[in-house]
């Protein structure tokens, strides 16, 4: 009657956890490729940014190293300011061109 | 025993906070706050330096002292430089004289730049120059010393060229920045020299690397030390790079007492003394040094017989004084130079604060010809200024007295030409007692020749460190006496003394008896003048050869100068307008057009291309590193293995 | 204790505290209605059973037969999916609030009265909140009504902006207590009673009127309820919507003020703890030992929620650009002065 | 329990993610995203990492992506347009996404000495997390607030109108 004896079936491979977090960048890279709203591709890259996360998780569970972690934290706080400053961007390019579709934006100056 | 708390880094640091705090805020703060923090903290680093002196002296602090764990600052292979200090009699006593001087004369200045606009970037410069000139004293290593060398420089820039408004002062600030430039160059490629056969760059270890090798003399030695000296002449004045000195006289008359008389220029001196191992290992490069001192004194102090701008006629004393002291390092006599060295820095910076006095009461006015009969109008600077003539010209038992006799004695003592060398600095000590008194003469007595001015006495808080000065400049001698060679001693080594009973005094008195008949000409020449400069008509060739100061600055523009501006515009204009970069603008016209012919099909603008590209680039790093990783060994061990 | 029973155990407590929880918000509702009425000189609901008290069924029961009228131009989806979002998310945050006395357990260590003992408690309910904001920002958007939008919009800001100060207002409270466990937090406010408080031994008095400055904005409620200014915007971000799912957007607000005043609570004014500390001898009793803790948690809550409606009833609305000007110059580094102090203070103790 | 808990949610993951990419409405996009993000919280939290799901629920799904929301609200993104693209994009893009995943997987599948995670098993407390990064990583710390100042000015900077649009629109 122990409480811990919660968990019936324990474990789970941490080579899953990792698949998972490559499968989540490739999509990432794939909805960098076929997406055509400039505010999708932004969110594609984060989808990119919280696949490599997962993976710098699971090492740092691997080897019980807290730094992986914090390594995340940064990466939050990276992308956090990255949001900022990119949709700020979206924001400029779209007063100037009245679209967001990526294809259409492809000159070299605003 | 404790370890004594010494604060070694703020002697420095001080200065610098206040640099920055009038730096940078100076434009906005009040004039008096300005000045309680351009003097608080020359203050407050004099005072540490009198408590590191009084440790020393209580005995607390053995001297050498090395600072233990300084940071380090440079640490490539074997080579460590750190920041770390060097306590040691030598650099004590300069630091005495750099803090304490540099003090009284940031004191004198709050009264001499009282309505200067720029008065905050005045102080500013001043506290950034004590800053480098601690570091270029305490420094422990020979680059952090060119770290302050460069340092004192870059000051001495600034403050030359403070009234940036006026051509010649800007002129004369770039020509002493590239003047030093050259001497600097010797110095850099001392210490490369240093570096490459030592191995180390500390002073301590470059002198137990030499007490290691008694036999090891001349050669490389003997090139380290001249180039040493080419910085040394650079910094101090001496031929042939003295001709800035003069010139720096553009700056405001405290700063040439501080910089160009008192401390910076006698950094020179300094540097050889504290390199004495190097130059005591060759004979040739100490002979080159005492004849380039000999040969300065003399230059210098012929040229200053006929200036009649008051701070020129002390600029060239400066440099012939600076003579001596070279000459005192090349016969080995360092405790002597650096003896010198001090009461030079009591007196001159006196002398020099004295005419800012009399320019300030002549409302700027800095021609001798113009003044006259200023003894009853300002008559604490004049005695003050009594004092200082009579300690330069070796009057017995003021300051010069000893230590020029110092000089001469170890001169005279050393073997070879010491005794022509001794006779110059005769010959010089005569020249100097003549153009002083010229200077008293023509400034105090007589009648006021410029009537449109109306000299008055200049406030206390100029009046007091003239005061101070004065009393050092009269008793500064006698703490030299006989003892200044043994405290040193641990620090330059022991050196035979002139020392040669009979003999000596009659030295003594013959370098009495040239001063004496230097100020009995003056006296014929300038006690009741008629014309404005009697030496004019009595020698008219030898006078415009003076006047013109040799053409010094002439020949250097003509040999120099001007060839190097010719090949400079040829250079410009052909080899690197024309052919370099003409030549380049149409071939990387050429390659441009055609790479980006191809490379534009590659810039579609596309977003999603690019992503496309990037992800196809990062699919061929990973195969590069991870393909062999099946054949058991990965791409990157074999690229790693490659190099 | 067997999975099952854990299941089942954990099944009940959650069932137990959302129709609690959901009973609360019907009678806050009508708390603030006869409250309000007080305050403006009438009576309030009288009339459905003793002193209105079976107003609130009448109202659900109302609300649930109402036509549910989607207008044609929305997005649907998302139209649908705000409400849903709106009252979970007011509702979810509960899960991790401790309400009773954490002494009593059952086998295996298996507390009542808290759905599940979170080491990271408070920043479970900060993140909860902060999801919140997607239902009022969808609900608004979806609708396609510039009314609507701009309500949205504006509640979206007014919850990010009032965020930060209310999170930073928590900090305080945290370094006091050195832990993110609200159960540890209310745990070192347990010894002295009243005097031990975040709110007055912690000297966090400051912090907590940021907290009720910032819990004010959060919820949408007077003096903030800008979001739903009825004078400028009819309805705000719920205008498009009506019956049952208005209903949501209505239960969410108030769970919201609950939760809120569940987390004040927590944090400032000493959970479940009595106010005389060990001035009231602790009972033998089980049952008071249990029921107690209940009753001062309880207690504390409505009176924070008596604040809230007193302050509705009583204080005028905030234009818009003082809330953001409040907000962000004068809340935001208050609270980072707050912090400052606190660990200043707490440096200074150590 | 940790195997279903992870199955279900490393489930929403992908399905999010594909549904990111699927979805032609950038809204409905961004919800997906959300829910990629809070599920990956529960995996973070699976692996022990309590502050990390916190922060990435409050920071990713309450912060970053509300912004995306309403910069969606903001600039009324409809639907995405079909337009030709870019051929490189499908041509190169696919297989080299397709080499990437393959290679990492080999790898990961390869890779020896992985361990298992388990419910309740290595799990990192706030504190020590903190005192690692409030002690050996306060400069890197110090430093990303400054970038995060530096951004935000740089948004500002960048989104408001200028001076001379200003005059001329109003």
């Amino acid at each position: 009657m122990n409480f811990t004896s919660v968990h019936m079936f324990s474990d789970v491979p941490l080579s899953w956890y990792l698949l998972l977090s490559a499968a989540l960048f490739a999509l990432g890279v794939v909805g960098f490729l076929i997406k055509r709203n400039l505010i999708t591709v932004f969110m594609s890259i984060e989808l990119m940014l919280n696949g490599v996360n997962l993976s710098f998780v699971t090492f740092a569970h691997q080897w019980h190293a807290v730094k992986g972690q914090i390594f995340v934290f940064f990466v939050m706080m990276v992308a956090a300011a990255e949001a900022a400053v990119g949709l700020a961007i979206i924001i400029a390019v779209f007063r100037a061109r009245s679209t967001l579709a990526v294809d259409r934006i492809d000159l070299m100056k605003l | 025993m404790n370890e004594p708390v010494l604060f070694l880094p703020f002697i420095p640091l001080l200065p610098f906070f206040g640099f920055l705090i009038n730096g940078l805020l100076g434009r906005r703060l009040p004039k008096a706050l300005v000045s309680f923090v351009a003097l608080a903290f020359p203050c407050a680093s004099f005072l540490l330096v009198l408590h590191v002196a009084y440790l020393a002296w209580s005995g607390s602090l053995p001297l050498p002292w090395s600072e233990p764990n300084a940071p380090a600052w440079i640490s490539a292979g074997a080579v460590h430089v750190s920041f770390g200090s060097v306590i040691d009699q030598l650099s004590l006593v300069m630091l005495l004289i750099v803090t304490g001087v540099g003090f009284l004369i940031h004191i004198y200045s709050v009264g001499y730049m009282h309505e200067e606009p720029g008065y905050w970037r005045y102080f500013a410069y001043l506290n950034l120059f004590l800053f480098f000139m601690t570091v270029l004293v305490q420094a422990g290593n020979v680059l952090l010393m060119f770290v302050g060398w460069e340092g004192v420089g870059l000051a001495s820039y600034l403050l030359i060229g403070f009234w940036y408004q006026k051509p010649s002062a800007v002129s004369a600030g770039m020509k002493a920045f590239v003047v030093n430039r050259i001497g600097d160059f010797g110095f850099l490629i001392g210490i490369f020299l240093i570096l490459a056969n030592f191995g180390t760059l500390t002073f301590s270890e470059i002198a137990a690397r030499l007490a290691a090798n008694p036999a090891w003399t001349g050669g490389v030695l003997t090139a380290i030390a001249l180039c040493l000296l080419v910085g040394a002449t650079g910094k101090s004045a001496q031929l042939p790079l003295y001709v800035w000195l003069p010139d720096a006289m553009e700056g405001p008359t405290p700063v040439s007492a501080l910089i160009h008389a008192a401390t910076m220029v006698t950094a020179g001196v300094y540097m050889i003394a504290r390199t004495h191992f190097l130059f005591d290992r060759s004979p040739f490069a100490l002979a080159v040094v005492a004849i380039i001192g000999a040969a300065t004194a003399f230059f210098a102090a012929t040229i200053g017989l006929v200036q009649t701008d008051i701070k020129r006629v002390l600029a060239y004393s400066t440099v012939s004084q600076l003579g001596y002291m070279f000459l005192g390092c090349g016969v080995a006599a360092y405790s002597a130079a650096i003896f010198h060295l001090m009461t030079h820095a009591f007196f001159k910076a006196l002398l020099f604060l004295a005419a800012g006095s009399v320019i300030h009461a002549m409302g700027g006015e800095q021609d001798m010809r113009k003044m006259g009969g200023l003894r009853t109008r300002v008559p604490i600077t004049f005695w003050s200024m009594t004092m200082a003539v009579l300690a330069i010209s070796g009057f017995p038992f003021m300051s010069a007295f000893f230590s020029k006799d110092a000089i001469l004695a170890a001169a005279f003592a050393a073997g070879g030409l010491g005794k022509v060398l001794w006779f110059v600095g005769l010959v010089t000590a005569a020249l100097t007692a003549f153009y002083m008194f010229r200077l008293w003469y023509l400034t105090f007595f007589g009648e006021l020749r410029d009537h449109n001015t109306h000299p008055h006495e200049s406030p206390w808080v100029m009046l007091g460190p003239l005061v101070i000065l004065a009393m050092l400049s009269v008793i500064g001698g006698w703490i030299g006496m006989g003892h200044f060679g043994a405290y040193l001693a641990p620090s330059v080594g022991v050196r035979p003394e002139g020392r040669t009973g009979g003999l000596e005094y009659l030295l003594t008195a013959l370098a009495v008896g040239a001063g004496a008949l230097g100020w009995y000409i003056a006296h014929r020449m300038y006690h009741s003048p008629t014309t404005a400069d009697g030496l004019a008509p009595a020698t008219p060739p030898g006078y415009k050869l003076l006047a013109g100061k040799y053409y010094v600055d002439e020949i250097y523009t003509y040999l120099i100068v001007k060839p190097l501006l010719m090949i400079s515009k040829f250079f410009l204009e052909w080899v690197v307008d024309f052919a370099i970069l003409g030549g380049a603008a149409w071939l990387l016209g050429g390659i441009a057009t055609l790479f980006g012919a191809i490379l534009q099909r590659w810039q579609s603008g596309n977003l999603r291309s690019y992503a496309a590209w990037l992800a196809v680039g990062a699919a061929a790093i990973l195969l590069f590193f991870l393909i062999p990783y099946t054949l058991g060994a990965s791409g990157f061990d074999i690229w790693a293995r490659g190099r | 204790m067997t999975l099952l029973q854990f299941f089942l155990w954990s099944l009940l407590k959650v069932v137990v505290v959302s129709v609690i929880l959901l009973m609360g918000v019907a009678y806050t509702v009508l708390l603030e209605r006869k409250l309000v009425g007080r305050i403006q000189n009438r009576w309030g609901p009288s009339r459905v059973g003793p002193f209105g008290l079976l107003q609130p069924l009448v109202d659900g029961a109302k609300s649930f037969l109402k036509e549910d009228i989607i207008p044609t131009a929305v997005y649907r989806p998302l139209y649908l999916l705000a409400p849903i979002i709106g009252l979970s998310c007011a509702m979810i945050s509960i899960a991790v609030v401790p309400f009773g006395n954490p002494a009593i357990t059952g086998s295996g260590g298996f507390r009542f009265f808290e759905i599940s003992d979170v080491n990271i408690g408070l920043l479970v309910i900060l993140g909860i909140t902060s999801i919140g904001v997607y239902g009022i920002a969808l609900a608004g958007w979806s609708s396609n009504n510039k009314y609507s939008l701009l309500g949205s919009l504006r509640s979206s800001a007014q919850l990010i902006s009032y965020e930060l100060a209310l999170g930073l207002s928590l900090v305080g409270v945290v370094l006091l207590a050195g832990n993110l466990n609200l159960r540890v937090i209310v745990e070192s406010q347990a010894k002295h009673g009243i005097f031990s408080w975040n709110l007055f031994g912690g000297f966090q008095f400051v912090a907590f009127f940021i907290y009720l400055m910032a819990a004010y904005a959060e919820t949408n409620r007077s003096p903030f309820d800008l979001p739903e200014a009825e004078s400028e915007l009819t309805a705000g971000y719920h205008t498009e919507y009506s019956s049952m799912k208005f209903a949501m957007f209505f239960m969410s607000e108030y769970a919201n003020m609950i939760t809120v005043g569940c987390v004040a609570t927590l944090l400032f004014l000493g959970g479940w703890t009595s106010p005389f500390g060990n001035l009231l001898p602790a009972p033998h009793n089980i049952f008071l030992q249990s029921i107690l803790p209940i009753f001062w948690f309880v207690l504390k809550v409505f009176s924070f929620l008596f604040l809230y409606v007193w302050v509705r009833g009583t204080l005028p609305r905030f234009r818009y650009d003082q809330l953001m000007n409040f907000g962000w110059r004068y809340l935001m580094p208050l609270a980072i002065l707050n912090i400052v102090a606190t660990s200043l203070w707490l440096a200074y103790r150590s | 329990m940790h195997l279903v808990l992870f199955l279900i949610f490393a489930g929403f993951c992908l399905a999010g993610a594909i549904n990111l990419l699927i979805q032609r409405h950038p809204i409905t996009s961004a919800l997906s995203l959300i829910v990629v993000m809070t599920s990956l919280a529960v995996l973070y939290l699976l692996l022990g990492a309590e502050f990390l799901a916190a922060a990435q629920v409050i920071v990713y799904a309450g912060a970053i992506m509300v912004l995306f929301t309403f910069v969606v609200m903001l600039l009324n993104a409809g639907r995405e347009e079909r337009t030709l693209g870019s051929r490189a994009a499908i041509v190169l893009g696919f297989p080299a996404v397709v080499v990437i995943l393959a290679l990492v997987a080999t790898i990961i599948l390869h890779a020896q000495g992985l361990g298992t995670a388990a419910l309740r098993e290595g799990i990192t407390s706030t504190q020590d997390l903190s005192t690692v990064l409030f002690t050996n990583l306060l400069l890197p710390f110090e430093v990303t607030s400054v970038l995060i100042l530096v951004a935000i000015l740089g948004a500002v900077a960048l989104a408001r109108r200028g001076d001379g649009e200003r005059t001329e629109g109003q």
